[in-house]
């Protein structure tokens, strides 16, 4: 078990680097630096930036330097914890992103649970009626979510909040609570704004997540031990529950670690269009003014969140499934 | 034991279970449906999709009357379009005097159907619909005046094919890697993995933005179509290279492989004349599941702005154009390119399934 | 066929819903609207005899001073407060003015509402006249060549610090002129080329020296320029900055190690970048500002928070000490469409930035709703231009044709401009050529604003067989004359911006098949856009003037100014015209006439140079350098929405960047009914 | 009282409605089953021995249906009340009385020992479940219960056993622990579903052995359903050979050893070497020799096969089955 989690870490810390480097690439792929937006953003409202300015900055900005150069000078800082200065938003990028990951992780879980408290329903009931009407329902209403176009989605949704609720506009707080420190009351009022994006995202993944589990449960439903089961006398809702639900859960818990990234880009978007204080709209933004330091960092953070939420699905397999717990040790 | 009797009995049987999922073969027609407008979307689009009219900005669907005094004559009333000085908005009053009839098989701009032939006819159209009062717009118009329905049929072409070639691509990339992955095994396959898991470990959205933000934006549209599919498809290969790698790791001990490697045969002979035909619905299944993903992968990029561009046309430009307050409120049916996106998905997704299912060889 | 019918339901359903709109009675009406108002404003009272003795201020100020912990509002504003007539009434104290804003790059919201504006000189209501403003006054010496700067005696920082001939010098010396700080020299402070002089003459009065007549000065110091008060120190620019606090991150104050520590401790690479940091009037709350309000919680966070500057100079006539209202607080809009969904929505208390004419449907239609009304304040200058880059040479041929006036001419006829008002500018806007609104003194005569910018498709196509491109393609497009194919054009256009470039000039490109010419709408992202023009890889650019009507203190959009720009007019000519003819190639004769009235302008008196400036406009018109499409529109920052509670709102206010609308109509004296 | 049968099916048809055809399993099998007796059902794979077997226990997956036929089975006398007999045709599969009588008057042991337990849950867990479900003891009473049962079919060390999980345990133990739970409610009926099938030679004398010893502790009633005569020879006491979903000849087990009748019986009898090798079977289930469940030949199923075929006769219509003998029944024609 150890050594089997142990292997797991080590593959996992791997992957991080792989990301890592994977991550700095992406952000240098555009052409031009900061620099060249910044003087363009400058120029679009009108004032006036000069070649001299320029190359100043450039030099400031330690711009310039080959890439691994960059590179490394940029893992010198993460590996201290210290992700490097924002350039557009002149500070700290770890205070710029500050409480915004977290609010993506609670999102993306939030959505995550959602999806499941759908999915395993219908997944369940879809397998065991196969083909009945109730499986295409079924099936139909996962499907939705996954072929709505959720940006539009979003945006209908604000509106019509706005139109029927007079709901306040976007974002995750009610003004007043806004920057307002951690507290009971600003706890709740995050809660309440959660269901509408928690929605938006959850209903993408449901459809994934249905479909994982009828077919699992399919499988499962044609093996003997089922037959033993019944053979016994239980209900057969207990059979069903009992032995194949719980059998199919154990491909579905691995699926946690694909459908975080799922999640987490879904949620880009969706904190686009609702405008939700997450790391989505601010990744956007730092990508469009190449602003290396944060961008990269956040691909990164996400990246890692996505690597140890498969490191944790695994590790929760090898839990719930005793069989491979007996293999692996 | 032979190949080719195998593989017929095998799609004998996922034709009988195919055509128990009575949903999928719906699909199956609504899919082959959106094709038939891929090729024929300069047939079935009545205006030039690019022909701008101020006097007819933001024009709401028409209504169509199909009977014209008892018998079948559609036909829709010409309107007459001005600014409300109070709300600012563009308001439309069909004159019921004026009848304007729609001709099937009409007269309309010249093209070449399927790109070779030239033809002028139109599936509907009017008699000289050059002006605002003489024109029909089934789905309205937008900002800029141009009909929505024959806009739809051109994004409906680009949208569609981009998800075609996306899919075939990524398949490509799946079936090979994957294949070396679940043939030889070792350390080709742990290669393999990782650079999967790696891949999928990274939220796709910024490795999309990252790789659409490197293409040189002076590309012109058709480049920018390539590339955007090539994107897409350079991340859509790993669910694939799972499912067939799945499926040679479940092969590589069945009966008929082994003893077709202990006759001899050779490897690529063994994969290709023994493997891959008796998993080749999988393969379709899974490609077909991955489609949608493909076309949603589009709208999505040209939400964020890094996808296809006007004056290019795509469901997702379409959309992009539609993702705003005013279009909400004030012209809801420019978000109409949301429906068959809808729909063609969803499609999409039941077809495979059925197909999956089909495929399953526990089916009962 | 299944999805013909889910289409057709989806017809009906969505004709159900359109039905709401397509009802109500039409009155064909012309004319403007009754959204454009009056052009009206406060005033600055300069007659020192008119100023109240007594002054006022803000509860929680008076608290302060009663605790102690603050001198009395008389000592802190001095003996020659800078008062204000406003618009309407005397106001009440507090409240909290709530807007939007888009993160770090829109640091023009803040300056544009909040900075006072704290020039020396400022312009009346009108845009037209500059005025004295921090100055107390302005005198010209020397035929020009000198400008004496009076400042307002006991005048402070918002530090409580007096504010002095002091902080120029050292802004001249320690800034301006520092290479690492400032690498070039700036034109606002050089006349015809040669670059001038701060001195002082004593605490309260500075001399501004040139070597030659730089009768300019006055609008200059009053314009969005390098010498317009602190919003420009970000570049380090300003005119004037707080010597007393700066010193402490200037190497010359302090030594080097001490310095570099400062940086290290800030996480800054370099001092350079801390003393900008700290120069910041956006970023640095401890910076002393001399602003009717002062930033609390910089824009790098999600809520940029100005407070109001105890030390504030600004009085009305009642001698309240202003701003009325507390504070102003803009929250971070992570999209655009968030921040007009919640401008409809009321939740902003007053919003003109980022919002969007195209939803003035719906800001109409929610204006009860959200207790708000929706004012227009057009711009007197053209909200779309199309800028040949007249020293295009990657491809010869099509160089060749930018630079003949009747092929920019004739695509200029070629134009439906009715149809692009009606479409994009809801028919708010005035068709017509690059030149000015008619009321600007610099306007060269109604004519003018027609010439050369009507639809005539005849005529344009004329124009163009007569100039040789008279051949023509199967699809009816113009063949080149080097016979190298069909005569393809591409215009650059940014999206996101306040005008919607690129579906207009997919609407253009339309409308300029009629005169067979084949047009290519290329839509880039911001950065590429730049390095293109500097590249000169760019052909045909659309963009807005805005800021013309300035002429002289604004003139990037009217012939070749700048290099770091996302439309350009021709970048060797830019290079030409700053390098007084060194750099560069020398611009044909017209354009080069223009551009030496441009630069004559400065040194003569007002009289002359309008009259240059009326020249200016007509070459302008007349070479169609740049095609004018539709002006006068309120698309940039034109849709105002103000809630019904706010007083001393002007029913039009002139819309301009160089008057930092709505800097213009002094929102310090804005207040709370 | 004692005459009648624990057990008696009469004319019982179990088909599978699907797209291609419907299947008719079981198609009109009677027998009956006296109290401690062991009957052997013989045949090829897919003759419908399984399905009518799950057709009593009611627990046939869907599409498959009971369509005609009863089950009479004679319930055993509750708390000193008369015995009664009820019609499990009539029950409805997942209703209370069918669940009581389910896994604790009849209990059913199959064939895959390998995935007949759940592989996620302990030994223990699934056999104290079952006893759970059908007594009123408490969860600690269960546990001894199922450690003592463990211990009566012969498991070393129960005590630990209890808690493993199957795949932790041989073939021949998890079959052990299959009776077990099976025994664990004293069945007055245990349905043996080819008990030995995936079993080495070794273990499945060991097993048969253990059963009848069960047997003869309980009394109860082995219905023992199996294609291995072998098998049959040593267990049962009567025989019922089922060819193509129905009973073509039952008897007791000398007389169908040393005086079969029917056509098939024979040929079974004939081919015993042929049978003892499954494997082939198994690589080809539907092709080969048993004709396809879809078309099944008119008349005698067995007609197309059959040595003594008469034409114009088997190939028209069914034959009954028919009492030959004293509890020697035939189904054909050669006998009439």
């Amino acid at each position: 078990m150890l050594a089997y989690v142990g292997r797991r870490v080590l593959l996992a810390v791997f992957t991080v680097w792989a990301i890592s480097v994977l991550s700095f690439a992406i952000i240098q792929l555009p052409p031009g630096d900061y620099v060249t937006s910044y003087i363009a953003q400058m120029a679009s409202s009108g004032s006036v930036v000069t070649e001299e300015e320029a190359q100043n900055l450039r030099i400031q900005y330690g711009l310039g330097q080959p890439i691994y150069v960059q590179y490394l000078k940029w893992m010198k800082l993460v590996v201290r914890g210290d992700f490097g200065q924002s350039m557009e938003w002149k500070r700290p990028v770890i205070e710029v992103i500050g409480d915004r990951l977290w609010l993506t992780v609670v999102i993306s879980v939030a959505a995550l649970i959602l999806t499941w408290v759908l999915a395993l329903p219908i997944g369940i009931y879809s397998a065991v009626r196969q083909y009945s009407p109730g499986d295409y329902l079924a099936t139909f209403v996962g499907f939705i979510g996954l072929a709505v176009p959720n940006f539009l989605l979003a945006l209908v949704l604000l509106y019509l909040g706005f139109v029927l609720f007079n709901a306040h506009i976007g974002g995750l707080f009610t003004p007043e609570l806004q920057d307002a420190p951690w507290s009971a009351a600003r706890a709740w009022d995050l809660a309440k704004h959660l269901p509408i994006p928690a929605l938006i995202l959850g209903l993408a993944g449901t459809a994934q997540q249905v479909r994982i589990m009828r077919a699992n449960l399919l499988d499962e439903l044609r093996k003997p031990y089922v037959v033993t089961a019944r053979s016994k006398g239980l209900s057969e809702l207990r059979v069903i529950l009992k032995y194949p639900v719980r059998m199919a859960l154990n491909p579905f818990a691995s699926t946690i670690g694909y459908t975080l990234p799922y999640i987490v880009s879904g949620s880009i978007i969706v904190s686009l269009v609702l405008g939700l204080p997450t790391v989505g709209p601010l990744l956007l933004k730092a990508l469009i003014a190449q602003d290396m330091f944060l961008a990269g960092t956040i691909v990164l953070l996400l990246g890692v969140m996505t690597v140890i939420g498969t490191l944790l699905s695994d590790i929760l397999l090898v839990w719930i499934d005793p069989r491979i717990r007996i293999e692996e040790t | 034991m032979d190949a080719r009797i195998f593989v017929a009995s095998q799609w004998q049987l996922m034709w009988w279970r195919f055509r128990k999922h009575k949903v999928a073969l719906v699909s199956a027609v609504v899919v082959i449906g959106f094709y038939t407008i891929v090729l024929g979307a300069d047939f079935l689009a009545y205006a030039d999709p690019d022909a701008s009219e101020a006097q007819r900005s933001l024009m709401p669907p028409q209504r169509v009357h199909f009977f014209d005094g008892g018998r079948f004559a559609p036909y829709v009333h010409g309107v007459k379009g001005v600014r409300d000085p109070q709300t600012f908005k563009r308001v439309y009053r069909p004159d019921p005097s004026r009848k304007v009839p729609i001709r099937f098989f009409a007269e309309g701009a010249p093209y070449h159907f399927l790109g070779v032939f030239p033809a002028t006819r139109h599936l509907i159209g009017v008699d000289g619909g050059g002006d605002a009062a003489q024109a029909i717009f089934l789905l309205g118009t937008d900002v800029q005046g141009r009909d929505l329905w024959s806009r739809l049929m051109y994004g409906t072409r680009i949208s569609l094919t981009i998800g075609l070639f996306g899919v075939t691509l990524s398949l490509i990339l799946g079936v090979f890697l994957g294949g070396l992955s679940g043939f030889y095994g070792g350390v080709t396959d742990t290669l393999i993995q990782r650079t999967i898991e790696i891949l999928r470990s990274i939220p796709t959205i910024p490795l999309w933005m990252g790789l659409a933000a490197a293409m040189p934006r002076e590309w012109t549209i058709l480049q920018v179509y390539f590339a955007i599919t090539i994107i897409i498809s350079l991340l859509g290969w790993t669910e694939l290279a799972r499912v067939v790698r799945g499926r040679f790791l479940a092969m590589r001990e069945e009966d008929f492989v082994v003893s077709a490697r202990l006759v001899g045969c050779t490897r690529t002979r063994t994969i290709f004349v023994h493997m891959v035909p008796s998993f080749m619905s999988h393969i379709i299944a899974a490609t077909t599941l991955a489609l949608p993903a493909m076309i949603v992968s589009e709208t999505a990029l040209s939400f964020l702005g890094l996808g296809l561009r006007p004056p290019a046309i795509s469901w997702g430009v379409l959309l992009q154009q539609a993702q705003n307050v005013q279009t909400v409120a004030i012209s809801p049916w420019l978000m109409l390119p949301a429906v068959p996106v809808i729909v063609v998905v969803m499609a999409f997704n039941f077809l495979g399934d059925g197909l999956r299912d089909a495929a399953d060889p526990y089916g009962h | 066929m299944t999805t013909r019918w889910s289409r057709l339901t989806a017809v009906l359903v969505v004709g159900f819903l359109s039905g709401a709109v397509a009802v109500g009675a039409l009155a064909q009406s012309a004319g403007k609207t009754s959204l454009v108002g009056k052009l009206e404003g406060p005033e600055v009272v300069t007659d020192a005899g008119k100023a109240p003795k007594a002054f006022k201020e803000a509860p929680q100020l008076a608290a302060l001073v009663k605790a102690g912990k603050l001198p009395p509002v008389a000592e802190r504003i001095g003996q020659d407060p800078l008062v204000i007539k406003p618009l309407k009434e005397i106001g009440k104290y507090g409240g909290t003015w709530r807007a939007g804003f888009t993160g770090p790059a829109d640091f023009w919201n803040g300056f544009r509402c909040c900075s006072g504006p704290d020039h020396l000189m400022f312009w009346d209501y009108t845009g037209d006249k500059a005025v004295p403003n921090l100055a107390r006054g302005l005198e010209m010496q020397d035929g020009g060549r000198a400008w004496l700067v009076r400042l307002r005696r006991g005048m402070k920082w918002s530090d409580g610090k007096p504010f002095t001939s002091d902080d120029f010098v050292f802004w001249f010396e320690d800034i301006y002129r520092n290479k690492d700080l400032n690498p070039t020299p700036s034109a606002a402070m050089a006349i015809n080329g040669k670059q001038g002089v701060i001195e002082k003459v004593d605490t309260y009065t500075v001399r501004f020296k040139f070597l030659e007549p730089y009768y300019m000065f006055p609008d200059v110091l009053a314009g969005s320029t390098d010498l317009a008060g602190q919003w420009g120190a970000y570049k380090s620019m300003g005119g004037f900055a707080p010597a007393h606090y700066l010193k402490q991150f200037h190497p010359r104050y302090v030594g080097e190690a001490e310095l570099d520590k400062k940086a290290k401790d800030a996480k800054f690479d370099s001092w350079v970048r801390l003393f900008v940091y700290k120069n910041d009037w956006a970023l640095n709350p401890d910076l002393p500002v001399l602003s009717a309000w002062k930033t609390a919680t910089p824009i790098n966070t999600p809520t940029w928070t100005l407070e109001r500057n105890p030390y504030s100079v600004f009085v009305d006539t009642a001698g309240n000490q202003l701003p009325y209202i507390d504070k102003v607080v803009l929250t971070l809009a992570e999209n655009l469409e968030v921040l007009n969904l919640r401008a409809i929505a009321g939740e902003y208390d007053y919003a003109s930035r980022h919002v969007d004419l195209g939803k003035l449907p719906v800001f109409l239609e929610n204006q009860a709703k959200g207790n708000y009304k929706v004012y227009l304040d057009p711009g007197d200058y053209c909200d779309l231009i199309i800028k040949f880059n007249l020293n295009y040479d990657a491809d010869p041929e099509l160089g060749k044709w930018f630079n003949t006036a009747d092929f920019r001419r004739a695509l200029s006829l070629g134009i439906d401009r009715d149809q692009i008002n009606e479409t994009f500018w809801l028919g708010t806007g005035t068709p017509g050529s690059v030149v000015p609104v008619d009321s600007n003194k610099y306007n060269p005569g109604p004519q003018y604003r027609k010439l050369w910018s009507t639809l005539d498709i005849k005529k344009a196509n004329e124009m163009l067989d007569k100039i040789g491109l008279a051949k023509k393609d199967a699809q009816g497009y113009r063949m080149r004359a080097d016979g190298k194919g069909r005569l393809r054009i591409e215009i650059m256009t940014l999206g996101g911006q306040f005008v919607q470039y690129t579906q207009i000039s997919e609407m253009i490109r339309e409308q300029w098949k009629k005169i067979g010419i084949d047009l290519q709408v290329q839509e880039v992202e911001r950065s590429l856009a730049l390095k293109r023009t500097a590249a000169n890889e760019q052909q045909l650019a659309a963009w807005n003037n805005d800021g013309s009507e300035h002429l002289f203190t604004f003139p990037q959009h009217v012939f070749p100014f700048e290099l770091a720009a996302v439309a350009t007019s021709g970048p060797h000519w830019v290079k030409w015209f700053h390098s007084a003819g060194e750099q560069g190639k020398e611009p044909e004769p017209r354009m080069k006439e223009l551009m030496e009235k441009w630069k004559k302008a400065f040194g003569v008196p007002e009289k002359e140079r309008i009259q240059l400036g009326k020249d200016i406009w007509r070459i302008a018109a007349e070479e169609v350098y740049i095609i004018g499409v539709v002006g006068q529109g309120p698309a940039a920052m034109g849709v105002r929405v103000v809630k019904n509670n706010m007083g001393n709102i002007p029913s039009r206010m002139y819309n301009s960047p160089d008057a930092k609308t709505p800097g213009i109509s002094r929102p310090a004296t804005f207040y709370y009914k | 009282m004692a005459t009648e049968p624990l057990l008696s099916v009469r004319n019982l048809k179990t088909y599978f409605a699907q797209d291609e055809g419907t299947v008719r399993a079981v198609d009109g099998v009677s027998f009956d089953m006296a109290q401690g007796v062991t009957l052997g059902i013989v045949g090829e794979s897919g003759c419908g021995k399984s399905i009518t077997a799950r057709s009593i226990l009611r627990i046939v997956d869907r599409p498959g249906k009971i369509l005609e036929g009863e089950i009479h089975f004679r319930r055993p006398p509750k708390n000193g009340g008369m015995p009664q007999t009820v019609d499990l045709a009539r029950l409805d599969p997942n209703g209370s009385e069918m669940r009581a009588i389910r896994g604790a008057e009849i209990a059913l042991i199959f064939q895959e020992p390998m995935s007949s337990f759940s592989p996620v849950h302990t030994i223990g867990n699934q056999i104290i479940e079952a006893i759970l479900l059908h007594q009123p003891v408490t969860r600690r009473e269960a546990r001894a219960q199922t450690i003592e049962i463990l211990r009566r079919v012969g498991v070393s060390s129960p005590e630990e056993r209890v808690d493993q999980l199957s795949n932790q345990l041989s073939g021949g133990l998890r079959q052990r622990a299959m009776i077990a739970m099976a025994l664990s409610c004293k069945p007055t009926l245990l349905i043996a579903d080819e008990p030995t099938t995936a079993l080495d030679v070794t273990t499945q004398t060991q097993i048969l052995e253990l059963m009848r010893q069960l047997q003869r502790e309980d009394g109860m009633a082995i219905m023992l359903i199996t294609h291995d005569l072998g098998v049959i020879a040593e267990m049962a006491t009567d025989v019922a050979v089922m060819y193509l979903g129905r009973v073509v000849e039952q008897a007791p087990v000398d007389a169908i050893f040393h005086d079969p009748k029917h056509p098939y019986t024979r040929a079974l009898l004939t081919s015993i070497p042929r049978i003892r090798s499954r494997t082939r079977e198994r690589l080809t289930p539907i092709a080969g020799a048993v004709p396809h469940p879809y078309d099944r030949p008119a008349g005698c199923p067995f007609h197309p096969r059959c040595a003594n075929f008469m034409p114009g006769k088997c190939d028209r219509e069914a034959p009954a089955l028919r009492p030959v003998a004293d509890h020697h029944a035939v189904s054909c024609f050669l006998y009439e």
